[in-house]
């Protein structure tokens, strides 16, 4: 099947209107992006498995007030086409298993179970992976393992100090840079302190000049939207 | 009754709990949980046993020396590296990839970085992105050298496995002067490299692989020829393509199978669109097929390494001062690049917090150790030791 | 690639090959006996570690005095991931700067990944070549302060004043000494360019 | 020394006597032997693989081996809580205990014969078959998978491995005519008559591929298969029961080779030396080359190893033997 055809039938299968083109796919990695219910997972497993495409990863995101699946599909040979197909669950946390039809989901299922707690249904073996067998908690989620005071008195130490000790720093640099080019070898100066190269690639392109570069993940990632007014 | 004697007693007498069965076999699949009567007998191969390369435990149920059922329980290295990301800055993560694998320290904390530059775009010099893809493939070097030797040293070879890690020691050397390290490194950080290379480094280098290749003569001829070693893995532990796309098996196992992938080449980050190297791949997906593969590639990183060495550009090796702080864009990212083992993707979830709301390694061993459940079945148990071996599992990294 | 395999396996099919192959490896290996060895006798014979090398860390002294330009701004101990870092440090007399007076490195959670030594905004601290210290106990703490015999706080005060200034004397001449050697160069150029 | 003898056998009597100077000699070469093997061992292997081995304590290291069994002797003996006890104990002495009489038959040169059995190749496989016994009883009474395993490996590669080793020298005893060991080492110093290898090349192959079998050294060394089985038969040995077996291992490797030294390469037959250099030499060139064998090749899997013996060395070595006794007839 080609990616056209996947991505026609994929559309019938995702929320209405979620299925996005990967915006930004130098950065962001995926070619095609989309949300999906938990009832839709098995005819998408189904649909990708069929295409030939590999379950790559399923993340477990916890975003505070409930829960997500992250699946990436992609396919092995040929241009690589990486689907990322996010699942919000509901707080019962239970989704269906997909480990009949993908090998790999098997362990996968387990690791979200074990880390995040979310109910795998109609999984062989849904117990612990990597945590002992009689532990009582999800390591992963947010309100597990951080101590909330900790991490308060430590940002503000971070804020603070660290930008106090930055500006020394680029003080310090300052000086020295003055004194390096003030001993003679301004040659050498410049060729040491010189500006990045002005070739941009694509492992760390960021095309300043392009407004879209630096907007698209709000509209692309609303969820994340959602995180950032916690 | 004296003392230990009196404890020996007081251990038989102990009262069995209903739990016992459970909390011995702990995560193990419902049906090798109950006790066979039909003469099959069980073996708890590891965590503690010679091969199983760090600390992985095979249940194995057995009939004779065949193996039935196996289970690999997993998780006794398990150190939260994901949490840890999730309570400090991007840059307090830095010394955690090459702890993942140790292996190929040097790939993961390469990627880890280049997931970051990527994601918020941070611009890396150029001499910075030669340097650290040849220092990757010399790390991929000594891990498939040293993958090599524990593979021989599994079979029952000694010999190899030192000659092996000799020739490792020489690459840790080099890399050492450049690093600092000689295990896990912190070499690269967020906008290029830590340490410029040292001014012999390029005599040293290229000498270092005239040698290598004289060595991998004789490897050929002291282990790829030798009978036994033929013997005891050809035709042995077969991983057909279905399992490859069922598993998600990626790096050298997927390629042995016929299933030509590799991230270099697919998705090419850093410099790997301008460098000329060749991806093995072979058909028969066995052990000696792996074998073969990955001697093949350590071949083709010498490779890489040469024209990197040729086509070095001359500039500066990253920002004047360490990137502590990043400026983080809300978004979601994935970026991958090929560890010796296979795929490595970093997933990353940023919001406007200093630090990752969650980092998630999709690691390859992982998923190439799943299936292993299905290869074991039905071989013997030197067998078993072969095909785990020739899997190249390095427990961390599964266990994160 | 499929044929060179298929070609390599009918090789080694035959009795006679495969003893010919246990015969080639027997010769290898007897030829590396008379090979040099490669291991050095460790506690007898050292080994040299490289420049590059990272052993734990360490102060850098100042070149003219002996001491250390440690001011306690804590941002070591706090981009430490392990944090593994505890400074203390007072003000000095008739001084606005800091000065550390315990300096404690955790050495058993210490890994080496550098990030104190980028966030040092005075570059006190460097990686040490010490590659064999080993503790015999977790909780491996020592105290940097320690190599240090330096004179009473205000003394020390004096002398590091002392030198700041002539630091700063020295940099002020440089950067005059620079923009002379600019004009002069400028007044070259101007003068080559009027040729 | 002659004085000495004399009056101990004023003493005791001529018989006695004899026994308690040839148990001295046998139990300080064997104790000898598997020092002088264990730091050989170590140093060839190291060697090969480019290292320097043993070096801290004598010069080279040769007083290591002496330092390990100091360290040996003061362990603890462990004696696991599950095990069948008296087997457990019983079973290193077992092992070791026929590598006596094993030493006693071998031809250390013309006159230094402890025992001068008629039938002494005979003898030889017979009493190392009863260390087979041991070494399954290790196996057994350790309560242990690993060691079960490895007792069972070892009794059948055992079985297995006896036939082609018996068959292999049987082709000598044809030659020779006579099962008495120092006389077969005499046929070949007989006058032109060279010694055996010559005549039966294939025999002596066969039998060092079966003796090291035989005595479970790599690649064959599947009961103690260290990458599958932890230590095989002796997972659950500690200090002096590990000792034991280890003792047996050396002084079994010592008496094959020494057999395979007297049928094959002419015993203590050699100019300049005498006899009892010779003799040594021989050994432990063969052991020098068990030893090779050892850090040179993979181990090969039990399957396999049965299919070597029953599929390959056994129809071999018949087929040699009726070689030799169709040419005797003929000739």
């Amino acid at each position: 099947m080609t990616a056209e055809g996947i991505k026609s039938t994929l559309r019938g299968l995702v929320i209405p209107n979620s299925l996005l083109d990967g915006t930004d796919r130098e950065r962001r990695g995926f070619d095609v992006e989309g949300e999906i219910s938990p009832d839709a997972i098995v005819a998408i497993a189904k649909l990708f498995f069929g295409a030939g495409y590999g379950l790559e990863c399923i993340t477990a995101v916890d975003q505070e007030d409930f829960r997500e699946l992250w699946y990436q599909f992609n396919i092995l040979t040929g241009a690589p086409q990486r689907h990322l197909l996010r699942m919000q669950l509901d707080q019962s946390d239970q989704v269906p298993s997909i480990s009949h039809i993908y090998g790999s989901a098997r362990w996968f299922e387990r690791e979200a179970f074990d880390m995040m707690g979310v109910q795998v249904l109609g999984h062989p073996n849904l117990k612990r992976l990597l945590l002992p067998e009689d532990s009582d908690f999800y390591p992963l989620r947010r309100d597990q393992c951080i101590d909330e005071e900790l991490r308060k008195t430590r940002e503000n130490r971070r804020t603070k100090r660290l930008a106090a000790a930055e500006k020394e720093r680029a003080k310090a640099d300052a000086e020295t840079a003055a004194l390096g080019a003030a001993e003679g070898s301004r040659a050498e100066a410049t060729t040491t302190k010189a500006p990045a190269p002005v070739e941009q690639v694509t492992e760390a392109s960021a095309p300043t000049g392009d407004p879209q570069a630096d907007a698209p993940t709000q509209d692309a990632v609303p969820v994340v939207d959602k995180g950032g007014h916690r | 009754m004296s003392g230990p004697s009196r404890k020996l007693a007081a251990y038989a007498e102990h009262p069995r709990t209903p739990e016992f069965a459970e909390l011995r076999f702990g995560n193990l699949e419902p049906h090798l949980i109950e006790a066979p009567d039909d003469g099959t007998y069980y073996l708890n191969m590891g965590p503690h046993h010679p091969s199983t390369h760090g600390v992985l435990r095979l249940v194995l149920r057995l009939d004779g020396e065949k193996v039935i059922d196996c289970e690999p329980v997993i998780g006794y290295s398990h150190r939260a590296h994901e949490k840890m990301a999730e309570r400090g800055l991007y840059s307090q993560f830095l010394p955690n990839p090459s702890r993942m694998d140790y292996l190929g320290g040097m790939i993961y904390n390469v990627g880890y970085c280049q997931a970051v530059e990527q994601a918020f775009g941070i611009s890396v010099p150029d001499r910075a992105r030669w340097i650290r893809t040849m220092v990757s493939e010399f790390n991929r070097i000594s891990s498939h050298l040293l993958w090599f030797g524990a593979f021989i040293m599994d079979l029952g070879g000694f010999t190899p496995f030192l000659l092996a890690f000799q020739d490792r020691e020489n690459i840790l050397d080099l890399l050492d002067s450049v690093t600092g390290s000689r295990l896990t490194y912190c070499y690269a950080n967020f906008g290029g490299v830590t340490l410029d290379l040292p001014d012999d480094f390029a005599g040293r280098a290229k000498a270092l692989i005239e040698t290598q290749r004289t060595h991998f003569e004789t490897y050929k001829k002291l282990v790829t020829d030798n009978t036994i070693f033929r013997s005891r893995t050809d035709g042995i532990g077969i991983i057909t393509p279905e399992q490859v796309h069922s598993y998600a098996m990626t790096g050298p196992c997927a390629r042995a199978s016929g299933v030509d992938y590799d991230v270099r080449r697919a998705e090419p980050y850093s410099i790997y669109s301008e460098l000329d190297f060749e991806v093995p791949t072979r058909t028969e997906g066995d052990c000696l097929a792996r074998y073969l593969v990955r001697f093949e590639e350590m071949e083709q990183s010498l490779r890489i390494i040469e024209q990197c060495l040729e086509r070095m550009p001359s500039g500066p090796i990253g920002p004047d001062r360490p990137l502590i702080r990043v400026k983080t864009k809300p978004g979601s990212y994935y970026f991958t690049c090929e560890s010796p083992r296979g795929q490595l993707g970093w997933f990353l979830l940023a919001d406007k917090n200093p630090e990752p709301w969650r980092l998630h390694a999709r690691t390859p061993s992982f998923c190439n150790l799943s299936a292993m459940i299905e290869v074991l079945k039905g071989t013997m148990i030197a067998d078993t030791i072969a095909i785990l071996g020739s899997i190249d599992v390095v427990m961390p990294e599964i266990d994160r | 690639m499929t044929e060179d395999n298929d070609q390599q396996r009918r090789e080694h099919g035959g009795i006679v090959a495969g003893f010919g192959s246990l015969l080639t490896g027997l010769k290898i290996t007897t030829g590396k006996i008379f090979k040099p060895k490669v291991t050095l006798e460790y506690p007898h014979q050292k080994v040299e570690m490289s420049e590059a090398f990272r052993s734990c860390i360490a102060f850098v002294r100042f070149e003219d005095i002996d001491t250390h330009d440690c001011i306690a701004c804590d941002a070591c101990a706090i981009i430490c991931p392990s944090d593994c870092i505890t400074v203390t440090g007072d003000r000095m007399p008739d001084s606005k700067k800091k000065r550390a007076d315990r300096f404690d490195v955790d050495f058993s959670t210490c890994s080496l990944c550098g990030l104190c030594l980028a966030a040092c905004p005075t570059d006190t601290l460097k990686y040490s070549a010490d590659f064999d210290d080993a503790g015999y106990q977790r909780g491996w703490v020592q105290d940097l302060l320690e190599p240090f015999d330096d004179p009473p706080i205000e003394e020390l005060a004096k002398t590091l004043t002392a030198r700041e200034e002539r630091k700063k004397a020295e940099r002020k001449a440089a950067r005059e000494a620079a923009k002379a050697a600019k004009a002069a160069a400028k007044a070259k150029q101007e003068e080559s360019g009027n040729a | 020394m002659p004085a000495l003898i004399a009056a101990l056998e004023g003493m005791l009597g001529t018989w006695l006597t004899q026994f308690l100077l040839g148990f001295t000699a046998l139990a300080a070469l064997i104790t000898l032997n598997a020092m002088f093997m264990v730091w050989f061992e170590r140093k060839v292997s190291a060697w090969v693989q480019g290292r320097l081995g043993p070096m801290e304590h004598g010069p080279q290291g040769t007083l290591q081996t002496l330092l390990d069994v100091i360290k040996l002797l003061g362990k603890e003996p462990i004696i696991p809580a599950k095990v069948d006890r008296t087997t457990f104990i019983l079973a290193p002495v077992v092992a070791f205990l026929p590598a006596l009489v094993l030493l006693s038959l071998l031809p250390y040169s013309e006159d230094l014969v402890f025992t001068n059995a008629e039938s002494g190749i005979l003898l030889v496989f017979a009493f190392g078959g009863v260390s087979l016994m041991g070494v399954f009883m290790g196996g057994w009474s350790s309560n242990n998978k690993y060691a079960l395993l490895g007792g069972v490996r070892a009794v059948s590669q055992n079985i297995a491995y006896e036939l082609p080793l018996l068959l292999s020298t049987m082709a000598v005893v044809l030659s020779a005519g006579t099962l008495n060991i120092s006389k077969i080492v005499q046929v070949q110093t007989a006058g032109g008559f060279g010694w055996f290898f010559m005549y039966q090349p294939l025999a002596l192959i066969i039998y060092i591929i079966a003796a090291t079998a035989e005595t479970n050294r790599a690649p064959f060394d599947i009961p103690e298969a260290e990458s599958e089985l932890v230590a095989g038969f002796h997972t659950e040995y500690p200090a002096m029961g590990f000792a034991v077996f280890f003792l047996a291992e050396y002084t079994y490797m010592f008496v094959v080779c020494g057999v395979g030294a007297a049928l094959f390469l002419g015993g203590n037959h050699g100019p300049w030396l005498p006899g009892p250099c010779w003799f040594l030499i021989k050994v432990y060139f063969l052991l020098f080359l068990m030893v090779m064998f050892r850090w040179t090749f993979p181990r090969l899997r039990f399957d396999q190893l049965m299919d070597l013996a029953w599929k390959l060395l056994i129809p071999l070595s018949l087929a040699n033997l009726m070689v030799t006794a169709l040419v005797i007839k003929l000739v």
